[in-house]
């Protein structure tokens, strides 16, 4: 158990607790609504409330800007993040990785599914040209990338990676409202399981308000937010196809990026 | 401008081979209609509601003719039957020719068929009259409550909930917005009928009805007055009930359509020829309608790299506009869509965009233009993504753009927030008001970077015009020249709605409004 | 007892509870960061916690922007705010009403305490030029105002006013930082209870973070804040005169501005 | 530039009035000596650390030497004294000589005074050498590690404690900062003597002490060669204690101060005379050291309006400059000051804020000029508030200032948190990459609102400085025109420590630095 590493929000001093809040209450501006304003931070707990700022948003809407100390302390030695650690390979490596230990192409099939057409996120991680600089699978001989682009329904995207048993299934979700891309994913990770692929095949969740934690609730092996690069995904398919094989023992855990 | 960057000699070369890009395709649309185009002739005649399935009657009446393999002849001629055969109301008229046997369906006797479609053309007029004095009203409002000085403040609602839109659009106009634009439902665009009535359930946006319409047209009506500044709404025709939604929008007395000759090709993976001739009818009803439209050249740089694809927005927009000038809109109702959509990180960015948007002024003087804020790039760092909003709200005043959507410093995260909305709305008041006429100060030097950079970019708008020229828009479709997306003639959903007109197609609408000066 | 008006946070639905916050953690930048920020907002109670942005502000801080719902209810009906209510005289108006009610100039000294330099505020409520197109106090012949400027010593000031038996004290407080400004006033009202002119003379209290509450607090009969006219503070001045004099019931209030 | 807005004859006309209007002031500086120019002389001479009762020891000294009536001579002349009368230190040296009995103070015979002239200056020659030895080093790490373009970003830390605010520039640096100001506590300004050691108490703000300059001037070192950037350091030679100041600053490598004729005057309420003299001094050790100066024009309209009082800032920034020429000061170390400050609900002001910027630099064209961004019209939205500064972001940009201070989304509340600086560099980091170069892209219509108003102004200023030739300075000051603030000749703070020279006053440093080059 290490020792208690204590943090609290950083304004102008070491541990002051000063953040910044702003939010709109339904009620017209007035000297009442301000104070309205003070009560509804109080009640969150915070002290040295100041409504700094009490605009008239609408005749019936008025945003606030606040600044108060909050009291919340945490322990950051607590705290511990599931992140998906692999020792990266580049680019070269990783193909001849391949191919010596593989010794075929891994298969991965990607599409952004359900009603979201957000295609630039899954084209960045399978398409050629890749994303930040870094290659997209379709431009690693050893990989053998199918992108189905987008509105695909997750029935059609499980049966065409069957097709060609598909060693990994990508999936896409940018639309989060009413987290419409969780229940989309329950649903396609449910198709999995009916089709009973989501023990053979590594099933991947993306998007902008994804991440690892969501993903693995939602059932998926992984998942990946915001700045993936398609290389991370490359090596984490790989590893898991190894695991799968039995030729590396399982939730090996790999640190670092390639050398 | 005239004179700026390029020569008037170049742009007139522009437009020509724009003309001769699209002559194929308007031999497509002449010798194709659909079956949203014939659904839309019916609800012009009034048909609303839906049977019993909760299918709308227009659906249900098509589909019954599309499979009857008379679609050909055009619905407006079978709505004529069925009123022969007695139909007391629109309803009725369906109901008698959905359930009519085929035989009922032969031809009739020369003269009656003359006599038919008479009646019918009187009928259309009339209607026709009826929509023209509805946009009579909504002028008169305009004229008698004038609109607040360009760049118009476009503001998105998008709750789902059409009556939290409409508390929504309030507080936008209370804000100082000047156009309200309802977000539709994601994938709408795919939906092969017009949903009924007033919707609460939608995501990233609200269902487009003309229930909904109306609702919310009613409420800016009311705040336009309370204003006393006209504030207007604007809708999406596009997708593949893009011709009926026009009709809905023109009837409700919208203002505006987001409406693209090409965007749900490339981003809805529609069929090119369902898509041509359904926007061909929907800019039809917009010219008649007074309807502004918006073309969406913007959404090309949030798949392309905007720095890169910069002429191929460029060479749409003389397509679009082509397009629909030959559908009879006037420069006004043009709100040409174009972006600041370049990565942020990279340098020079607003002399790159300055260019960029002064050389769109430069190709279309006289259409207001439709600037579309920063979104790509946008970072969930919502002081830095309003920073970067900021600039955008800059050229807009400086390039004097008709129509400006406003940039939310939360694009990266969710469909704005009240608060958010509120925010931008302030900022470029500020901006606006502060840079107003800020062109009219400076001459811009024919040496520099933006001169420099505009004629490059116009030239190679000119190779992708010459490329599309040579070898047909299909091809240069296929070859993803536009927003990096590929796409077939014969793929993409709704091909199957479209049917070759017979020889003696009916549809006096388009006689109407092919005829109107 | 009214009955409830119960109101929360509206972000893009009424009652959503949609709030934003930014703040720094003095920590680098990492995934364990980003969760340490979630756990800060959940321990301030809040849900839905999503960490929008978490910014390399430095080596060693993190700043972050973050949207979450509020659980916060309030009953709007519950609030109430002393307000310093009067019926406004318009300039005209009220010099006759002195003239006839008092029947004698009004004296007025202001300043800005302390260590204070800020004189913007006091010279707005007491320059002829005055504020917003709003007379200053200067500018009315039926009073008489001493503008003494800043850095006046409060015992300075006192011994100013008293020695033209002054009708009230204007006292300017600008700076805030660790409250010199509280410090300052309590140490003003304390000289003026020395000098026994507390009860005698009207006290006001402005600034730009002053309120009526916190000037009843620190013992002055008024607090006045950002966006005040010179005709809040005349018509405010001479209705305290008038009811010094016992020509007016004590706390008689007034509403609504001048016709 | 040359050319625009106005002719350079009209320019060079400006200069020649400031230098004529200047004249009797330098006369009143030649005639007079302070007791805080004093204590500089003793300082430099190394006389540090305080008395038993806290006060430093050159305060001890100039007070006894002062009410003994002979400081006239100059402290330099009777710290030789002290050491003829066998001081070992100078700590010694104050002990004997406010030991000594009055006669003791009576001149020594000719040859002697002549001797212990003599060997001062030789003193003096040999710590002025240590002082450049010291400004050396920093020009060496300059030149190691050179500064990012122009504008530099210059922030603000204001903890009031010094251990504090090391961390914060730490991380502004981290942030992009190219310039850490350390703002004082209030009111030091009007201390009359320099507290010591290291402080962590002071409102608005840190004490300026010398052990404060040495403690942020090593952080700042050590985070350069980390980020292998030179991150300059500056504080406030203002106030009773400019001259001590500037000495303390210069002794510890701070690379820029807010130095300015007319600051304390106007709002510290400082003696004009007191005031005048202290500031030639200070200049004299800029100078030498290399520091960069700020001069305050931006107060001015802070308290008097910023449309309204425009000509105002320029007139006085050519009586700054020409107070700092005389002084020794080159172009390239004056950050003449002036800010975005204009009403911004009022129309046109990005304009009318490009025109001031713009004006100023031309009238001005080889100073690095230091731009302050919006302050007085803040709001409390921090949101709006950021916008506002993007705005001055631009204008910095776009004239090619030198040295910027960025604007705070916070202003209107309280002095920065880490956050608001990290918020403020990232977008101006944002502006300045967008735009730079911007100036080159478009040429000024002569005809324009920017023009006009540019020359309206300058017309102004020109009236003003009339004036203050025909009136002089004093009635130019009493009648307010500078920052709406009136002050007399005789009022204020500090007169009592104005000393008229004796006729064998002896300064060698002056002598020095005077004789420069
Ligand atoms: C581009 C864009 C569009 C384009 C899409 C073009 C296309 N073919 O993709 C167009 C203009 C068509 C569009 C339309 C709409 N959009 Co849109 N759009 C965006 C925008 C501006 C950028 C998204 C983007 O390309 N990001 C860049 C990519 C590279 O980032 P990324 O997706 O996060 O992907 C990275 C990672 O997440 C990860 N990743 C992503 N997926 C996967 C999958 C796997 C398996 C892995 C391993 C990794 C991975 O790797 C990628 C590289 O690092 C965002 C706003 C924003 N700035 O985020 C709005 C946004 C996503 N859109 C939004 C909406 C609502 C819509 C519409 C529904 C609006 C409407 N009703 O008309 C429509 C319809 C779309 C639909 N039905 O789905 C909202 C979503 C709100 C929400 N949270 O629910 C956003 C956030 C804008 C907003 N603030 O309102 N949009
Ligand atoms: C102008 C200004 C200055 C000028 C002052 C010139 C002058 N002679 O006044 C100069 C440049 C000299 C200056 C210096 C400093 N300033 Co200053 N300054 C400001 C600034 C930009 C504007 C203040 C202003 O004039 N507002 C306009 C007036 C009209 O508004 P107001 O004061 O609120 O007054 C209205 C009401 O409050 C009310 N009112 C005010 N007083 C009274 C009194 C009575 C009796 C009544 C009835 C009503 C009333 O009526 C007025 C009209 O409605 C603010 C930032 C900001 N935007 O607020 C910083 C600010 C106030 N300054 C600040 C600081 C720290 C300083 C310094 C201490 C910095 C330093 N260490 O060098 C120095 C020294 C000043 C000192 N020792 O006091 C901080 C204070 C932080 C805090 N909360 O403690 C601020 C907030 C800036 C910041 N964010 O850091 N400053
Ligand atoms: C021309 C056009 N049509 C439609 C849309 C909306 O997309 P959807 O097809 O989801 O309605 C957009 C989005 O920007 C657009 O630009
Ligand atoms: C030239 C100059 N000196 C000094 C200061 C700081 O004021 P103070 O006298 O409180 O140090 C300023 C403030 O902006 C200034 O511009």
């Amino acid at each position: 158990m290490p020792e208690k590493q204590l943090i609290r929000a950083y304004g102008d001093r070491r541990d002051d607790g000063v953040i910044q809040l702003s939010f709109t209450l339904p009620v017209a501006p007035s000297e009442k609504a301000k104070e309205a304003a003070q009560l509804y931070c109080k009640k969150l707990g915070l002290t040295d409330v100041k409504v700094a700022a009490a605009e008239r948003a609408a005749d019936a809407y008025t945003f606030f800007v606040v600044y108060a100390r909050s009291p919340v302390i945490i322990d950051y030695n607590e705290i511990d993040t599931p992140e998906i650690v692999i020792k990266k390979l580049g680019f070269y490596e990783l193909n001849t990785f391949i191919e010596e230990k593989i010794a075929r192409r891994v298969v991965v099939f990607g599409a952004c599914t359900g009603t979201d057409t957000h295609t630039v996120g899954i084209d960045a991680i399978l398409n050629m040209k890749g994303f930040a600089g870094d290659y997209g699978l379709e431009r690693y001989p050893w990989f053998e990338a199918f992108n189905l682009g987008s509105q695909v329904p997750n029935t059609e995207l499980i049966r065409r990676a069957i097709e060609k048993n598909a060693d990994a299934i990508l999936v896409s979700q940018v639309v989060t409202q009413r987290d419409v891309h969780k229940e989309n994913s329950r649903q396609f990770i449910e198709e999995a399981k009916k089709a009973g692929i989501d023990k053979k095949m590594t099933l991947l969740l993306g998007g902008p308000r994804v991440d690892h934690k969501l993903a693995l609730e939602l059932g998926f092996d992984a998942g990946f937010g915001p700045g993936t690069k398609p290389s991370d995904v490359a090596n984490f398919v790989v590893h898991q196809v190894m695991q799968r094989l039995g030729k590396e023992a399982k939730g090996t855990h790999f640190e670092g990026e390639p050398t | 401008m005239s004179g700026l960057f390029v020569t008037d000699e170049q742009i007139a070369e522009a437009r020509q081979l724009a003309r001769e890009i699209t002559d194929p395709i308007f031999d497509l649309i002449s010798r194709n209609t659909t079956i949203s185009v014939e659904r839309t002739v019916l609800r012009w005649f009034g048909v609303d509601g839906v049977g019993n399935m909760g299918a709308p009657l227009v659906n249900l009446m098509c589909d019954r003719l599309k499979e009857a393999g008379v679609l050909n002849k055009g619905a407006a001629y079978w709505y004529g039957r069925a009123l022969r055969m007695g139909a007391t109301s629109p309803l009725d008229a369906v109901e008698r020719l959905t359930a009519a046997p085929l035989e009922a369906l032969k031809p009739l006797p020369e003269a009656e068929e003359k006599q038919l479609r008479e009646e019918i053309r009187a009928e259309a007029r009339a209607v026709v009259e009826e929509l023209k004095s509805r946009v009579a009203k909504r002028n008169e409002l305009k004229r008698e409550f004038p609109m607040a000085p360009a760049p118009h403040k476009y503001v998105i609602v998008a709750t789902g909930n059409i009556f939290d839109d409409v508390d929504q659009a309030r507080a936008a106009a209370q804000a100082g917005a000047d156009v309200i634009a309802v977000i539709r439902s994601t994938a709408q665009s795919l939906l092969d009928y017009v949903p009924q009535g007033a919707t609460t359930e939608g995501y990233g946006g609200t269902y487009a009805t003309q229930e909904n319409f109306r609702i919310m047209r009613e409420a800016l009506d009311d705040e336009s007055r309370k204003l006393k500044r006209y504030v207007e709404l604007t809708n999406y025709s596009s997708g593949l009930c893009m011709a009926e939604i026009a009709f809905m929008a023109a009837w409700e007395r919208l203002d505006m359509l987001l409406n693209d000759s090409m965007y749900g090709i490339l981003f809805r993976d529609i069929n090119m020829r369902r898509t041509f001739i359904d926007q061909y009818f929907s800019r039809r009803i917009c010219a008649l309608a007074g309807i502004i439209i918006n073309t969406g050249e913007d959404n090309y740089i949030t798949t392309a790299d905007a720095y890169d694809a910069a002429h191929t927005v460029i060479a749409s927009q003389f397509i679009n506009e082509c397009f629909a000038k030959r559908a009879g809109l006037k420069d006004w109702q043009l709100g040409i869509g174009h972006s600041y959509e370049i990565d942020p990180y990279k340098p020079d960015t607003l002399l790159l965009e300055l260019s960029q948007a002064m050389l769109v002024r430069r190709c279309f003087p006289d259409a207001p233009l439709k600037y579309m804020p920063p979104t790509k790039h946008k970072e969930t760092d919502i002081f830095f993504s309003h920073a970067y909003d900021v600039m955008a709200d800059l050229v807009a005043v400086w390039t004097r753009q008709g129509i400006q959507l406003l940039g939310m410093m939360t694009e990266a995260m969710h469909t704005p927030l009240l608060g958010d909305r509120y925010v931008a709305l302030k900022s470029a008041s500020y901006i606006h008001r502060a840079a107003r006429g800020i062109d009219e100060e400076f001459t811009v030097r024919e040496d520099g970077k933006i001169a420099n950079r505009a004629r490059f970019v116009f030239g190679k708008a000119m190779d992708l015009l010459r490329e599309c020229h040579k070898d047909g828009m299909v091809a240069a479709i296929g070859r993803g020249h536009f927003g990096d997306v590929k796409r077939a003639e014969l793929g993409g959903k709704g091909l199957d709605g479209v049917v070759e007109k017979a020889p003696d197609y009916f549809n006096p609408f388009l006689e109407l409004m092919e005829s109107a000066p």
